[in-house]
């Protein structure tokens, strides 16, 4: 499941943008094309994309893949506007070409003998796992989302979501839309409740989330993934600026693992959740 | 005719265009990415006699137009990286220049004796230079005497040519190098990165977990360019340019200032194909114009 | 009650946001385009004891997030200085801290006992430290000895507070601070700009007149957050911050390491409210967060 | 005429974007609003431009006042695409705003009582000497252009021009239009011809063309001025980054000015014309 993928896999690509459109409060989805991505691409991997005309900002910047076309070679990532690079990045204009290295990174890998994939999102964490159903949505097992966002307004492709899972929990810190409070209140009522043998969790968002997460897992053994999302100068392991580090086991030699190489996708028991 | 081609000590390279220490790995990861070939050298990622672990995160953060780094030089030793990390090198046809650093004089020493016993090593290049390492590392970089010491001590040893890798944060970065020169150097390369910080005021914590970390990019250029002027009119060995090199314009200014050679740091995060870009487009600029890269080499007009 | 002033020597400044020498000539400019009453203080263009005229062009150089400058410290001399410039600043209503360079030790006792003679002047900033000028500067900075020598040279004709400006050349800035403290500095500013180069690859030319030059901007941000710290935790007296604040946010992250008061320099050129806005959002920052500057001031969290 | 215009004068505004179009080669015109400006601004005196959302371009980029509607507020610039920071001022959209220190500098001053105004202007160099060639419109005395160019779809506004001179001479370097080869060959010619007595010299353009201008004034004795553009990184007297060095007569203990402060308009006598 922390496979790396091939080195060779990667590319740098000149990507035309196909659109751009805002989905939730300062969250747009960006679709550039690329064939050869569409088909390589899984579930968990991410592009590093230029920002364009900012010379000053100097790094690319990683987004997950949220939704793939691989018949038409749509890729499609969910921006949110936090700073100077997102926000440049959602000006561009459909007709540009962006420069996307990708895909980098590992992926998710669900085993098919499970019986339930819970699936804990925090705000944009829910980036990745938009494709992540699409692909296995004809896979057997139940896919719960805990969806947790600021606001009614920040959630992105609910209807969808919906449509892609068996059970969908939705909450906001202000309580206008689903529960009031943190995600971690229903998935703990539903980790409480009995419930499928065979459960496997995975999680994307705010780094108290994911501890919290991290906690549920070590309290009812469950196995879990998470995926980190670690400032990242290069995003392909050359600059072993992204490490993340390893829970001490005492077995280890190697205390640091690389976000952008050996993850983003790590064994929820593996790694220590920081900011 | 090759118009590009250099030497430093009794080594030819195709190209003058390198890849900076620490910022291509071993190079496995640029695989696919780019044409070895096309570029003049690799230098290695730092190479210790014990494996290192690194420094914890946060290691890196972004300035204008630069990035901070405190990397912390994990590698894996030199055993294992002779018997990991070279085969895929010496394989690959470019020059390969290792870059070694060490807590102590003599751990520069044994590494090199032990690298001498390994084929596919064209060159070594002596990091004396690393603000990350706590334990050392300044010291040699910063007193001549040392660094002459140190830089005789390893060429007794070595039947390669030594590049020592200079630090910026000096007063004087020219009587570093003079004093590795007449250690017995056959190049020195310059600059690393200069000491910088950078503060979350909400956390009030440091970006970094060394509190304080390597400055690199198009930020620091002119300082670079700067110190390579110093270094070009004080010594008599080649000088190989680094600091925030991201094209073929910036690269020209080096060689115009007197570089033999340069390397490519930073940049090669952001395009990964960049070295080779640049190789490439310097056969170009010396066919358009007309001219070998020694008549480029040192042309700054300085009268006036 | 006033959050954010702060003192140096026996003078109390409204708050610690002042504007650089050199980026600021002596305020007139700066007329009409912000309320001067804003900022803590003016440190006026360097002042010499003859009248400079300045370097020939080409004096500026734009690099990446930052500039090359070499000005040449031009100005009108002491005298003048006292009979053109200082009616206007003494009658703006804030303090003007007046830049005094010389060739000499000797220079710079001169110009302070002139200078003791004429109201309106609230403390002196000695530059030791800029790189553009040929003759001297750069031994006052980078040799301890001297500096403080003259220093104290300075301080017993002073009868106001001295700020001495120092260089970040140096392999350790903290030496020299510690020098200047032990000579009887009331405060250091840190710092000046770093040497720096830029080259028209065409022409062959160097970009500046006198090749090289010295580099200030954002680009340098991260590099004076280092030495300030540095400076901060060597020395006692207070450290006024330099390079590259264009922002509150720039700004606050140099408290955070312990400057007690930041100078704004290029930034002035780009937003020539700049100081002003700044001052205007630390008073509101303060308020907002209910802080004391004090409390700001060097609550760098270190532990981890 | 190289009088300073008064210090108080310059404001920091935040100006709408009205209008940008394309008027030549690689030239566009930026139309922005602004009443105070319209009413200030005068020939010769330039805008400092910040160039938004780029953090790496330290200083803002000077542009002369290319025409100016004093009743409507709309002030416009020509902008040659060079850098990035041009490159990034064409690419605004009209509702945007933009931070412009002005006006700057001091301006051309054309006394009553002369005979001809002959302007010389090369590329770019033409700016300015639209909106002076619209102030002066009602002054007796004769005005002729040279106007010259790199090829014919360099030339901006000529059919305008035209009808706001007596003369009007074009060359391009190609021949593509007007004469073949440089301006200063038509300019040769004219002044070798007898003509008014009192004719006065205004010039603008490349350093070459400027410094040709300046030895035809030196060789006919005729009183001239140049508008030079040097790089600048505050453009109001902060920096003393822009200097001009004065020809040396022996007399100045000042050898040198500020382009952006005691210029960028000079007697032609004066300066040394310099890259
Ligand atoms: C593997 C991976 C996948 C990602 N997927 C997505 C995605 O699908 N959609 C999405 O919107 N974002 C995603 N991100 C985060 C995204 O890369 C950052 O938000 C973006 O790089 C910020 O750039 P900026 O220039 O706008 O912000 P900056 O101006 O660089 O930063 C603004 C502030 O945000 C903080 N910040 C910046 N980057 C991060 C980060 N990666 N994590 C935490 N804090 C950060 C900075 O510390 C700073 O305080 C992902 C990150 C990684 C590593
Ligand atoms: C008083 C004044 C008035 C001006 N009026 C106009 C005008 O009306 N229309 C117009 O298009 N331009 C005008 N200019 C020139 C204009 O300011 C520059 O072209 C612009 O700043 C270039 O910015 P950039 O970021 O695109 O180029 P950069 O990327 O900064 O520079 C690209 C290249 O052009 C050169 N360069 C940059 N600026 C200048 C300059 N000022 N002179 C000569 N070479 C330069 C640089 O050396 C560099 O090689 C004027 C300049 C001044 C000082
Ligand atoms: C992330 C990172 C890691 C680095 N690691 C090393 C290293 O291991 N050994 C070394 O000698 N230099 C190291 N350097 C310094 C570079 O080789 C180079 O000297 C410096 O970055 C300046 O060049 P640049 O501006 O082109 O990046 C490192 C630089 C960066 C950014
Ligand atoms: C154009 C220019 C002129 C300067 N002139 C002086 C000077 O006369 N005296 C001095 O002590 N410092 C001078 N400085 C240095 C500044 O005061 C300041 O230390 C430096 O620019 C770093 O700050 P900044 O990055 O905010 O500009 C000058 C800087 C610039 C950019
Ligand atoms: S981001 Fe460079 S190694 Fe991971
Ligand atoms: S541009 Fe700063 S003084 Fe002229």
């Amino acid at each position: 499941m922390t496979d790396n993928c091939d080195s060779h896999a990667k590319h740098l690509l000149n990507c035309r943008v196909e659109s751009l459109a805002q989905v939730a409060f300062n969250t747009y989805r960006l679709t550039f094309a690329s064939n050869w991505l569409a088909e390589q691409a899984q579930p968990g991997q991410f592009v590093n994309i230029a920002v364009p005309r900012c010379g000053d900002i100097l790094w690319r910047r990683p987004f997950s893949f949220h939704q793939i076309d691989r018949h038409s070679g749509a890729c499609t990532v969910l921006i949110q506007v936090i700073g100077r690079g997102s926000e440049a990045l959602t000006r561009v204009q459909p007709g540009e070409h962006l420069s996307c290295l990708a895909p980098l990174g590992n992926h998710f890998v669900i085993p098919a003998e499970i019986d339930e994939l819970l699936i804990v999102a925090g705000g944009l964490g829910i980036a990745p796992f938009f494709f992540l159903l699409q692909e296995v949505a004809a896979q057997p097992y139940k896919k719960v989302l805990f969806y947790g966002a600021a606001s009614a307004d920040c959630f992105c492709r609910v209807d969808e979501l919906s449509s892609l899972t068996s059970q969908l929990f939705l909450t906001t810190d202000d309580g206008s839309r689903g529960e009031q409070g943190l995600v971690i209140k229903p998935l703990q009522r539903f980790l409480a409740e009995p419930g499928g043998k065979r459960r496997l969790v995975l999680t994307c968002g705010p780094t108290r989330m994911m501890q919290a997460v991290q906690n549920l897992c070590k309290k009812y053994h469950l196995p879990g993934y998470v995926s980190v999302e670690n400032l990242m100068a290069c995003g392909f392991g050359a600059c072993m600026g992204c490490a993340v580090q390893m829970i001490d086991k005492g077995l280890s030699a190697k205390p640091f693992l690389l976000a952008c190489k050996d993850g983003p996708v790590f064994p929820i028991d593996e790694i220590v959740i920081d900011e | 005719m090759n118009k590009v081609a250099i030497r430093i000590g009794d080594v030819a390279f195709a190209n003058p265009i390198m890849v900076a220490s620490g910022t291509f790995g071993y190079a496995q990861e640029f695989d696919g990415l780019l044409d070895f070939s096309q570029i003049g050298a690799i230098v290695t990622k730092t190479v210790t006699l014990e494996p290192r672990t690194g420094n914890p995160p946060p290691r890196i953060w972004e300035t204008a137009a630069g990035m901070l780094n405190s990397i912390g030089l994990p590698n894996v030793g030199v055993e294992e990286f002779i018997a990991k990390k070279m085969p895929f090198l010496r394989n690959l046809a470019t020059r390969i220049v290792v870059n070694v650093a060490g807590k102590t004089g003599d751990d520069y020493v044994r590494i090199v004796e032990r690298l001498q016993q390994v084929d596919g090593i064209d060159a070594y290049e002596l990091n004396f230079s690393c603000p990350n390492v706590k334990q050392g590392g300044m010291s040699f970089s910063a007193d001549a005497q040392i660094a002459e010491r140190v830089t005789a001590d390893v060429r007794k040893k070595s039947q390669r040519p030594l590049i020592v890798k200079l630090t910026p944060n000096v007063t004087s970065i020219a009587d570093i190098g003079k004093a590795v020169e007449q250690g017995g150097a056959d190049a020195v390369s310059a600059i690393n990165t200069l000491v910088g910080m950078a503060v979350d005021v909400k956390s009030r914590r440091p970006r970094l977990s060394t509190i304080t970390g390597g400055l690199s990019g198009p930020a620091i250029k002119p300082i670079a360019l700067a110190k390579v002027y110093e270094l070009c009119r004080k010594l008599t060995i080649p000088v190989v340019a680094i600091g925030g090199i991201m094209n073929l314009q910036d690269a020209l200014e080096f060689f115009v200032v007197g570089a033999t050679a340069v390397q490519i740091g930073t940049a090669n995060f952001i395009n990964p194909a960049c070295a080779a870009e640049i190789a490439q487009g310097l056969h170009g600029y010396c066919r358009a114009q007309n001219l070998n890269l020694q008549e480029l080499i040192g042309s700054l007009r300085v009268e006036k």
